[in-house]
């Protein structure tokens, strides 16, 4: 398969993590959805990478891997953090700051 | 000492009384502050005197002198220098000026013996003389419109001299408004002549005037002509020459002497002296002269017509000095430059006389100035009614008084003009007979008749007193703690110095005519001479016909005019009523000024200050605070609220801003490739 | 044979991407994920990213998957109602949703003009030439290598940003006794900087004291 | 002499002086809450911070006296030229120098603000060290834009005199609405100085390319780089606006109104005496001859807005009713006929330009000054019409008054007349019948000044008006002021000659871009 | 890490001493942290602290000490010169006023003293990295190391809800921003096949490549990622929100160092490894610029709360010195970073204020706090004024010279237009700057009812001591405890808040008047760039 087949798919990824973030209203999903992106991203990396025969992309994918590990932990905590203060789970409810 | 140092002395010693008196206000004791003035002023005529006897000590071709003290402002092409010029011409007027009024300030000293403002009085009126007299030496152009403007705004201290009178103080910024106007079209009319001569002093513009600065003799150069008629402009408005005269009779509200002053000696005057003093340019913008001339003829015959109605005596008298001025105007606008001068000198005498002894009047009236409440002082007053009779018979031109030579002499050189020039010489005979009459029904109302009260009273040896002093003009109560009219008036039966001046001033009306009796001796020709070299038009006596019948028309016209009017007023006392209502038209015309005033006011004042009123409570808030201020403060105020509302606080609007802003900029860098 | 199971693992990418977005109950949006990486990592081994599919797989779908469950099982409680909030008219509304797609489509189709439109004729291509090897393109051996020599740095911070990263999930997620004063009163041992990052953190997460 | 930055910084120093002693000397502590306590401990403390600023400007004053009597007029070149280089980065320079555009202006801040700083004595001031500081820093950067011969320079302390106004307005204002009026005051001023500071830097950074040099502000080497036509004139508008507002000039003057009644008295005779003649000083010193072809691009346009100002303010003054405004308004009118001077683009017009500076700002003060005395005679209002009668009992108030207002009015024989008259010379000689309209505002400024004058000394006396003499205080205050001015009526000739080498120096490029050939009538250039 | 990095000799040469500060910030973290553990009160609340800025001292000491250097460090990834340290020095400016701010504060107290001054380090690692990143990994991860601490130091000061508001805010939104810009990034490494800026400015100059989709995509991309982070309008919105949520000292950090970090890595990557582009990115970038300057001009007027106003202050402030980046040109770029330094001082005092004033008084944030301040409280009022006047760009403050620097690098790059924006953007400012001024100056301040009773004596208080005296405080006291057991009203009691307020106020002035030492900071900056 040509690289384009894997671009392709990437950007479908990418772009539907980007729909996830604007509807979804659950922070744990929005944060899925960024994973998605992500991903999204880290397959066109690998696809590059391929077509040029470099690991470049392969090590950039890496770290975004751990980046995304890190912000899911960060993510988590501050969701846990909200339950606590039982306040709604709800990106919506979270508008006091506006203006 | 030379001629020009006398003319310095001229302008010092006013300049200094003015000084001395009004800083020693407070410290000076008594009334010296009047003697002080009065002193001033006498040695300011001695010194005058010194300057005439120092000139006439030159050969007549080198009688022009010229001396500067410093730069005044000498700058960028502008020459202007603190300089005076004394000539014949000037020396003329000075000795005029200070010698009237040197009499007027005499007589000032009884008149406002009782008035709190005694020291301020005086120190105006040495002021008043001292802008008068350096109108008149002045050497250029920025140094004679400084005195012009001087004499401007000392002519308004004076009119609103009792400041309390609102009558008074709108009249003192009537006059001084106008003159500002008067000031402009000097101004202006400099600016016209500056630009082509380059120069501000006079002598040198007269010079390159000769030298073609304005093109060849004949040529009527446009800026030249404008140049002339912005300078007439300045002339009407301080002679008093419609349309610019409305603020002379208004001037009435002034003491009497600084009626005497402004009317007699300074101020209306002026206008005379500047078309005289500029006839160089005036000769090669004839259009300019005939304007002059044709208005001069135009404001005696008007002056003339409303003197016949008006019933205050001191407007009656302010209505005679507008149209005698309108024969100085008219003399020096055709030429007759000693004449109009010669006239201008006369008139001082009998006019400073006639307001004297309306003064004296008026005293005795307590105030009242309205003809209606006169009547019958003759007894009572008979050195009032004397001075009066004087006077009034020069202003009516009977011989042998002054006013005959000079007057009849403006209109024959008038007449030797020949062509259009005949309807001013007619004109001008009217004005004499429309003189005689007015003159003669404001004395025989005021002496002859039935005595009024106020006359018993006197004629019982006791002074009336109002028991409330009113504004004459209003009859408003005035408030006295600003003083006159205040307890005590005075009247020349009871004041040796008023008396003392009126019967120097009868003195020269009676007699000054004799210096210059045709055929006999021409004094005023020979003496101003020099200044006029130059000119083309000098008096050049010919058609000695015209001369005599010129004498004799005046005479019989002047004896007509008081025989009308002592018809009318004296033997058939009914006669001016049915007069009256023959006429209806003419006389409301008359009575209402020929509606000069409400023509101003209707195209001037009033679209002025409508403008300043929508400027201020429309334009203002509209367009300057509303529009300017308001609409950028708006529109920010508009963003800032649509910028907030765009923070709505979702994080998942945040989300989708962002990714409308990534595709946005992913869409224009799609369009560079 | 490759493009048959690229086809199968690309809808599988697809598929689950979809149904993280759409999928009500986070749970199975979490599944969904998993879905999506496992076949993710099929597309790198495609590309002959073996180590980065490895790490795929074990990192990705294991741990970190494994933390999302964690939570969504201690606040799942509120799931629910969460749903209804989702069913009634949110305070964004349904026009958001709507926008949203709109929004993405436009995203994408910028993105595949980008990807497809370009001159690069490599995109056409299946890639740079390839030799098996101990050391060939995306072994381990060579990753490490990379890791090791080029991109050292890269790998130092991530390790470092993992630490901290851990750290921040303590300061966040650890329990505090209301009232204000808990610094004498809570205890944080060494043990929890020493635990691998992860775990650690969401034994506090869910408030176990250690 | 000495230095010039001394002169500047004098008074800056004597204000810091006052603030630190006062605050050593105990002046509101960190602690005190109470406004009325911070105020009385203000009020016990006033001296020391007054006197100290009086000394510094008294100091200024003499420094300036000096410059004039020491003024060589035979050169239009700078003197006393202070030049340090002080961001090399940006070819700014701290370059200071005095020559005939100045000279004068110098002595006339320093005059208003010795005078201003007296008035200011003689009331208690709360928080006075704060104030007087203000007031001082005020002085110090007008000097600064007077002396500064760097355009950078020039444009900092041209921003930098607000802020001292910003606070002296919207802290010891009058209300009501002292804080909305310097705000508004402020931000307009600065809207047209943020125009200029672009124009300026443009200046610099195109001229610096077009010459192919470092990029320089100082005026003398600008002015060997002159700029293309058309970014001249686009640069000129910039500082235009700068000006235009600061003077203020219709329609840019809706500031002024709220301003002059927000300000306290002693601030507005100085904010009107001499910060609206910065803007004029501007057009001199800047526009002219760094945008000759910008200036005789728009010359027509600057004097329409001239123009529209002379009528526009004169309308409204003889209208108003507030004392203030009259006044206000009425310095719109004059700067219009400085403005128009300036834009005659010849010698003579920019003479009187400069010389009616000067006069403007010695005649408005003392007006200002007395427009307070009146409102304390009349209960406190500035309405004229609840004035009246005033002149009984007062007569050497009147005298001054009178004195103050016939120069207003310009009448002939004042300074203020020898201005106007070369002005509109210069006018007739560029634009006729601009001229000749501009008349009316003569005319009418006499209305305007003389009604204001018989409407607070003359008529009856108005209900409440307590006349009485004015106090020896005050006479120290106005006589001076009034002393100048006479001496300049007497001889003009002192301000002009020192000013004329410089005025045709500045003056010289834009006639020339205007005529290019040189006429040789009396208002061409000899 | 150093250990690591000393074991594998085999790899690239590793140059410790051009990495020394960046070693000494990390390795600082560590120790703060562990330093941070124990329980006595003391370590945790006054040693903690202390020893965060001997390691700050210390970082900043070996900046100095590398200055001048151009090296490029581990195979490339680093590139430390002039234009790094220059940042370095700003940041670490910014690091230790943040560090006094915080050393009192709630937020440092609930997340643990350790936690917090590790994070705050460690972030400021992360900035001086990207300072110095040189290709597209280290960028990322620079980026990452910077803003992940940031989303936990935002949300650190849990009992208001609006912390935990904002740092899920910024963490969402920031993630989203990562995200593309490392789409970006990955299209960039796909037209160019390379991840080192120096390849990619090679491979752009090759060909038609710069005019390719791909690569434009790509760069509109990073673009979008990087303006986030600068909060660049459109992509402003997370920062007002945020920064009036996070705790006040953490808001004070971010509004100065994340710009720091953000343009510096816009310098590098625009100006360097884009270059070849910039014909198509540098009109975008300007409009976003004007955009920007617009947006938070106008934002910020009549906002109650002060740190919103600064937070849309902030955003107009990255649009201004977004046009030293866009006109690429040497002057453009000193003319950035000169004002940059010049902001931190600015910011810095106006936020130590707000810090002051939310302890002494119970009206958080809102203007009212500051009114009336003028006659209350001279020494806090005076860094205020200068800093809302340095901030409208006012002569004789650094803000006059940093505005200036800018339009000349905007006229003389040719985007005189710029220059224009700017200046209307300023104009627009005195409209919220002026009112602050007025609020301490010109009102008297409010009704003493809402001033914090002083505990008097600076001495600690007994734990539960601090609630009582809340009692008949407003609302948002139950939320809010006081800033510490020994919390008191009068600035003599929080001598370091008062001490960052007058310093950055006076350098303010300083540097207007003096600015030549800021100068000699930037000289270097535009030429290690390689710009014309």
């Amino acid at each position: 398969m040509s690289i384009a087949w894997y671009l392709a798919v990437s950007a479908i990824v990418f772009a539907l993590g980007a729909i996830g973030v604007i509807t979804r209203r659950n922070p744990l999903v929005v944060l899925l959805c960024l994973e998605l992106m992500l991903n999204g991203a880290n397959l066109a990396l690998i696809a590059f990478s391929r077509m040029w025969g470099n690991g470049d992309g392969q090590i950039l994918a890496l770290v975004v891997m751990t980046v995304a590990a890190c912000e899911v932990c960060i993510g988590l905590g501050m969701i846990v953090a909200i339950y606590r203060r039982n306040l709604p789970i709800d990106v919506d409810e979270m508008r006091e700051l506006q203006g | 000492m030379s001629a020009t140092t006398y003319g310095w002395l001229v302008l010092a010693f006013p300049l200094l009384g003015m000084l001395i008196v009004s800083f020693g206000y407070r410290s000076l004791p008594g009334r010296s502050a009047g003697w002080i003035a009065t002193g001033a002023i006498f040695l300011a005529f001695l010194a005058a005197l010194g300057a005439l006897i120092s000139i006439q000590g030159h050969s007549p071709a080198h009688r022009q002198f010229v001396s500067s003290l410093w730069n005044y402002a000498v700058t960028a092409g502008v020459d202007a220098q603190m300089s005076i010029l004394v000539d014949p011409l000037s020396v003329f007027m000075i000795l005029t000026v200070t010698g009237v009024s040197t009499l007027i300030h005499l007589y000032s000293i009884a008149y406002v013996d009782e008035d709190r403002g005694f020291a301020r009085y005086f120190s105006y009126l040495n002021f008043f003389v001292f802008s008068m007299l350096l109108l008149v030496l002045a050497a250029n152009f920025l140094l004679l419109i400084i005195g012009w403007a001087f004499v401007g705004a000392a002519s308004y201290l004076l009119i609103s001299f009792w400041y309390r009178r609102t009558t008074a103080t709108r009249a003192g910024i009537k006059a001084f408004v106008i003159n500002v106007l008067g000031d402009v079209g000097l101004v202006l009319g400099t600016y016209f002549i500056f630009k082509h001569t380059g120069t501000l002093d006079l002598l040198k513009t007269f010079h390159r005037a000769r030298a073609e600065a304005f093109g060849p003799v004949g040529s009527e150069n446009g800026d030249l002509i404008a140049g002339c008629m912005l300078l007439l402009v300045g002339a009407f408005a301080k002679s008093a020459q419609v349309p610019l005269h409305t603020w002379l009779p208004d001037a009435m509200e002034g003491p009497t002497p600084v009626s005497a002053l402004i009317h007699a000696a300074t101020m209306v005057t002026a206008g005379v002296y500047l078309i005289a003093r500029m006839h160089p340019l005036f000769e090669l913008a004839p259009p300019a002269q005939d304007l002059g001339a044709i208005v001069g003829a135009a404001t005696l015959l008007i002056a003339g017509t409303i003197g016949l109605v008006q019933t205050d005596v001191k407007r009656i008298i302010a209505y005679s000095t507008m149209s005698q001025i309108g024969y100085m105007i008219m003399a020096v606008c055709v030429g007759a430059y000693a004449a109009g001068l010669f006239h201008m000198m006369t008139h001082a005498f009998f006019k400073a006389l006639l307001f004297m002894a309306a003064g004296s009047l008026i005293g005795a009236m307590a105030g009242e100035q309205s003809l209606e409440r006169m009547g019958g002082f003759r007894r009572a007053m008979p050195f009032t009614y004397g001075c009066f009779l004087i006077g009034g018979l020069a202003l009516s031109g009977i011989p042998p008084f002054s006013g005959f030579f000079s007057k009849d002499e403006i209109l024959l050189i008038t007449g030797e003009q020949g062509g259009w020039h005949w309807a001013l010489y007619v004109a001008g005979y009217v004005g004499a007979f429309l003189t005689a009459i007015y003159t003669f029904r404001m004395i025989f109302r005021a002496f002859h008749g039935q005595p009024v009260p106020e006359a018993r009273e006197l004629e019982a040896g006791h002074l009336h007193h109002a028991e409330v002093p009113t504004n004459p003009a209003t009859g408003e109560e005035e408030d006295t703690d600003v003083g006159f009219p205040g307890p005590v008036h005075a009247i020349a039966e009871r004041a040796l110095k008023m008396r003392v001046a009126m019967v120097a001033l009868a003195v020269g009306a009676i007699g000054a005519g004799l210096l210059q009796v045709p055929r006999a001796d021409y004094v005023v020709d020979d003496f101003l001479r020099p200044s006029f070299a130059d000119s083309h038009l000098y008096e050049t006596h010919t058609k000695n016909t015209l001369l005599v019948t010129g004498l004799i028309l005046g005479t019989l016209l002047g004896l007509a005019g008081i025989a009308i009017a002592y018809r009318v007023w004296v033997a058939r006392p009914g006669t001016a009523a049915v007069v009256r209502a023959r006429a209806r038209p003419a006389y409301v015309l008359f009575v209402n000024k020929w509606y000069f005033d409400e023509l101003i006011a209707a195209a001037v004042v009033r679209p002025a200050a409508a403008a300043g009123r929508f400027a201020q409570d429309t334009f203002e808030r509209v367009f300057v605070q509303d529009t300017l201020v308001g609409g950028t403060t708006g529109l920010i105020r508009a963003g800032s609220a649509a910028v907030r509302a765009a923070q709505s606080g979702f994080v998942r609007y945040y989300a989708g801003l962002l990714m409308i802003g990534v595709a946005g900029v992913g869409f224009y860098f799609l369009l560079q490739s | 044979m490759s493009s048959v199971l690229f086809f199968i693992a690309a809808v599988g990418v697809i598929s689950g991407a979809v149904g993280v977005v759409i999928l009500r109950d986070p749970f199975y949006c979490v599944l969904a994920l998993v879905v999506h990486l496992i076949s993710l990592a099929v597309l790198f081994l495609l590309l002959r990213a073996e180590f980065v599919a490895a790490v795929q797989v074990v990192v990705y779908a294991g741990a970190v998957m494994v933390l999302y469950v964690f939570v969504v099982a201690y606040v799942g409680g509120d799931s629910e109602a969460m749903g209804e909030r989702l069913r009634g008219p949110g305070p964004a509304g349904s026009g958001l949703r709507l926008g949203g797609a709109i929004l993405g489509g436009a995203l994408l189709v910028e993105l595949l003009i980008a990807l497809l439109g370009t001159g690069l004729s490599g995109i056409e291509g299946r890639g740079a030439p390839y030799s098996p090897g101990a050391q060939a393109f995306g072994t381990p051996a060579y990753i490490g290598k990379l890791l090791l020599t080029r991109f050292l740095l890269g790998f130092e911070v991530a390790s470092f940003l993992l630490v901290i990263a851990a750290v921040g999930g303590v300061v966040l997620a650890r329990r505090r006794r209301e009232g204000g004063q808990q610094d004498e009163a809570d205890v944080l041992t060494p043990l929890q900087l020493l635990r691998p990052s992860g775990t650690g953190t969401m034994a506090e997460g869910v408030g176990r004291r250690p | 002499m000495p230095a010039l930055s001394i002169l500047i910084w004098l008074p800056a120093a004597c204000g810091v002086l006052g603030a630190i002693l006062a605050r050593a000397g105990g002046g509101p502590s960190k602690h005190d809450r109470d406004p009325a306590e911070g105020a009385s401990e203000g009020r016990r403390r006033a001296s020391v911070p007054g006197l100290l600023a009086l000394i510094g400007s008294l100091g200024a004053l003499a420094l300036a006296v000096g410059y004039i009597a020491d003024y060589h007029a035979g050169t239009a070149g700078l003197q006393h030229v202070t030049d340090v280089v002080w961001i090399s980065e940006l070819g700014i320079h701290y370059k200071l120098g005095i020559d005939g555009l100045n000279v004068f202006l110098l002595g006339l801040t320093t005059l208003l603000f010795a005078a201003a700083t007296l008035a200011a004595n003689l009331r208690d001031w709360e928080r006075p060290q704060l104030f007087y500081f203000n007031f001082m820093l005020a002085e110090s950067a007008v000097l600064g834009a007077f002396l500064a011969q760097d355009l950078a320079l020039f444009v900092a302390f041209f921003d930098l005199m607000l802020i001292p106004f910003y606070f002296l307005i919207g802290v010891w204002g009058r209300e009501p609405g002292r804080v909305k009026a310097t705000t508004k005051l402020v931000i307009y001023t600065f809207v047209g100085s943020l125009l200029m500071l672009a124009a300026a830097i443009a200046t610099g950074v195109l001229a610096a390319q077009r010459g192919g040099v470092h990029i320089t502000f100082v005026l003398s080497s600008l002015q060997a780089l002159p700029l293309s036509t058309n970014s001249q004139e686009w640069i000129f508008l910039g500082f235009a606006a700068a000006f235009l507002v600061k003077m203020p000039a219709f329609p840019l003057h809706g500031w002024m109104p709220d301003g002059y009644r927000a300000m306290p008295i002693e601030v507005l005779m100085v904010f009107s005496g001499v910060l609206s003649k910065v803007g004029a000083y501007g057009f001199l010193r800047i526009v002219l001859p760094l945008f000759p072809q910008g200036a005789a691009h728009f010359q027509t346009l600057m004097l329409l807005i001239a123009l529209a100002s002379i009528l526009y303010g004169s309308a409204v003054a003889f209208t108003q009713t507030d004392a203030r405004l009259i006044a206000g308004y009425s310095s719109v009118a004059q700067l219009g006929f400085i403005t128009l001077g300036i834009f005659s683009l010849n010698a003579q017009g920019n003479q009187g330009a400069l010389l009616q500076m000067f006069n403007h700002g010695l005649v408005i003060a003392p007006l200002l000054f007395i427009v307070a005395l009146l409102s304390r005679r009349a209960g406190g209002s500035e309405d004229v019409r609840e004035m009246g009668g005033i002149a009984f009992r007062a007569p050497v108030l009147a005298s001054v008054f009178l004195i103050v207002t016939l120069a207003t009015l310009a009448i002939p024989g004042s300074s203020n007349f020898v201005g106007e008259f070369l002005i509109l010379l210069g006018v007739f000689n560029t634009k006729l019948l601009i001229a000749v309209i501009a008349f009316s505002g003569v005319v009418m400024a006499s209305v305007y000044a003389l009604r204001l004058f018989i409407r607070a000394m003359h008529n009856r006396v108005g209900s409440g008006v307590q006349s009485h003499e004015i106090s020896l205080r005050d006479g120290a205050i106005l006589v001076p002021l009034v002393a100048v001015i006479v001496l300049l009526a007497l001889d003009p000739q002192l301000a002009l000659q020192r000013s004329e080498r410089s005025v045709k120096a500045a003056v010289a490029p834009a006639h020339a871009a205007l005529n290019p050939a040189p006429r040789t009538s009396a208002s061409a250039l000899p | 890490m150093t250990l690591l990095a000393a074991a594998h000799l085999k790899g690239p040469h590793v140059d410790l001493a051009a990495l020394a500060p960046l070693i000494a910030l990390l390795g600082g973290a560590v120790v703060v942290l562990l330093v941070g553990l124990p329980r006595a009160r003391w370590v945790r609340s006054q040693l903690v602290p202390a020893l965060s800025l001997v390691t700050l001292a210390a970082a900043l000491g070996l900046s100095i000490w590398q200055w001048n250097a151009e090296k490029s460090v581990i195979a490339g990834a680093l590139r430390i010169d002039d234009l790094a340290l220059a940042l370095n020095l700003v940041l670490i400016t910014g690091g230790s006023c943040t560090v006094l701010l915080a050393w009192r504060s709630l937020a440092a107290r609930e997340a643990g003293h350790g936690e917090f001054h590790a994070l705050l380090l460690t972030s400021i690692g992360g900035m001086s990295l990207l300072a110095a990143a040189q290709n597209t990994v280290a960028m990322f991860l620079g980026l990452e190391l910077l803003s992940i601490p940031l989303y936990v130091l935002c949300a650190t000061e849990m009992r208001r809800e609006h912390s935990l508001e904002s740092g899920l805010k910024y963490l969402i939104i920031g993630s989203v921003g990562s995200a593309t810009l490392l789409y970006g990034l990955a299209m960039i490494y796909g037209a160019t096949g390379a991840t080192d800026f120096g390849a990619i400015a090679r491979a752009l100059a090759r060909g038609g490549l710069a005019s390719d989709p791909l690569t434009l995509t790509g760069i509109a991309l990073c673009m979008a990622g990087l303006c986030f982070k600068a909060s660049v309008a459109p992509f402003h919105q997370w920062t007002p929100d945020v920064y009036e949520g996070a705790p006040t000292p953490v808001t004070a950090f971010m509004a100065v160092a994340t710009k720091v970090a953000a343009l510096g890595v816009f310098l590098r990557f625009f100006d360097v490894a884009l270059i070849g582009a910039k014909g198509s990115w540098g009109p975008a970038l300007a409009v976003l610029a004007a955009i920007t300057i617009l947006v938070g001009n106008v934002g910020a007027l009549g906002q109650s709360s002060l740190k919103r106003m600064l937070a849309y202050s902030s955003v107009a402030q990255a649009g201004y010195m977004l046009v030293g980046v866009v006109v690429a040109t040497r002057l453009g770029a000193q003319a950035t970073v000169f004002y940059l330094a010049v902001y931190v001082l600015m910011n810095m005092a106006s936020f130590a204020v707000i810090v002051a004033r939310e302890r002494e008084t119970t009206l958080e944030d809102s203007i009212e706090a500051v009114t009336g301040l003028g006659r209350e409280r001279p020494w806090l009022a005076w860094p205020m004024t200068v800093s809302m006047l340095a901030l409208a760009g006012i002569p004789a403050t650094a803000g006059f010279i940093g505005k200036f620097y800018l339009i000349d690098a905007a006229v003389s790059g040719n985007y005189t237009w710029l220059g224009i924006a700017i200046v209307v953007g300023s104009m627009i400012s005195l409209g919220y700057y002026l009112p602050v001024i007025a609020a301490m100056w010109m009102r008297e301040a409010p009704a003493g009812a809402q001033r914090r009773p002083t505990a008097g004596t600076g001495a600690p208080v007994p734990a539960a001591g601090g609630l009582p005296a809340l009692a008949g405080g407003s609302p948002e006291l139950d939320t809010r405890p006081p800033e510490d057991g020994s919390s008191t009203t009068a600035a003599g009691t929080q001598p370091e808040v008062l001490f960052v307020a007058v310093l950055t106020g006076a350098a303010t002035i300083f540097f207007g008047i003096f600015p030549q030492p800021l100068f000699n900071l930037v000289a270097h900056v535009g030429s290690v760039l390689g710009l014309r």
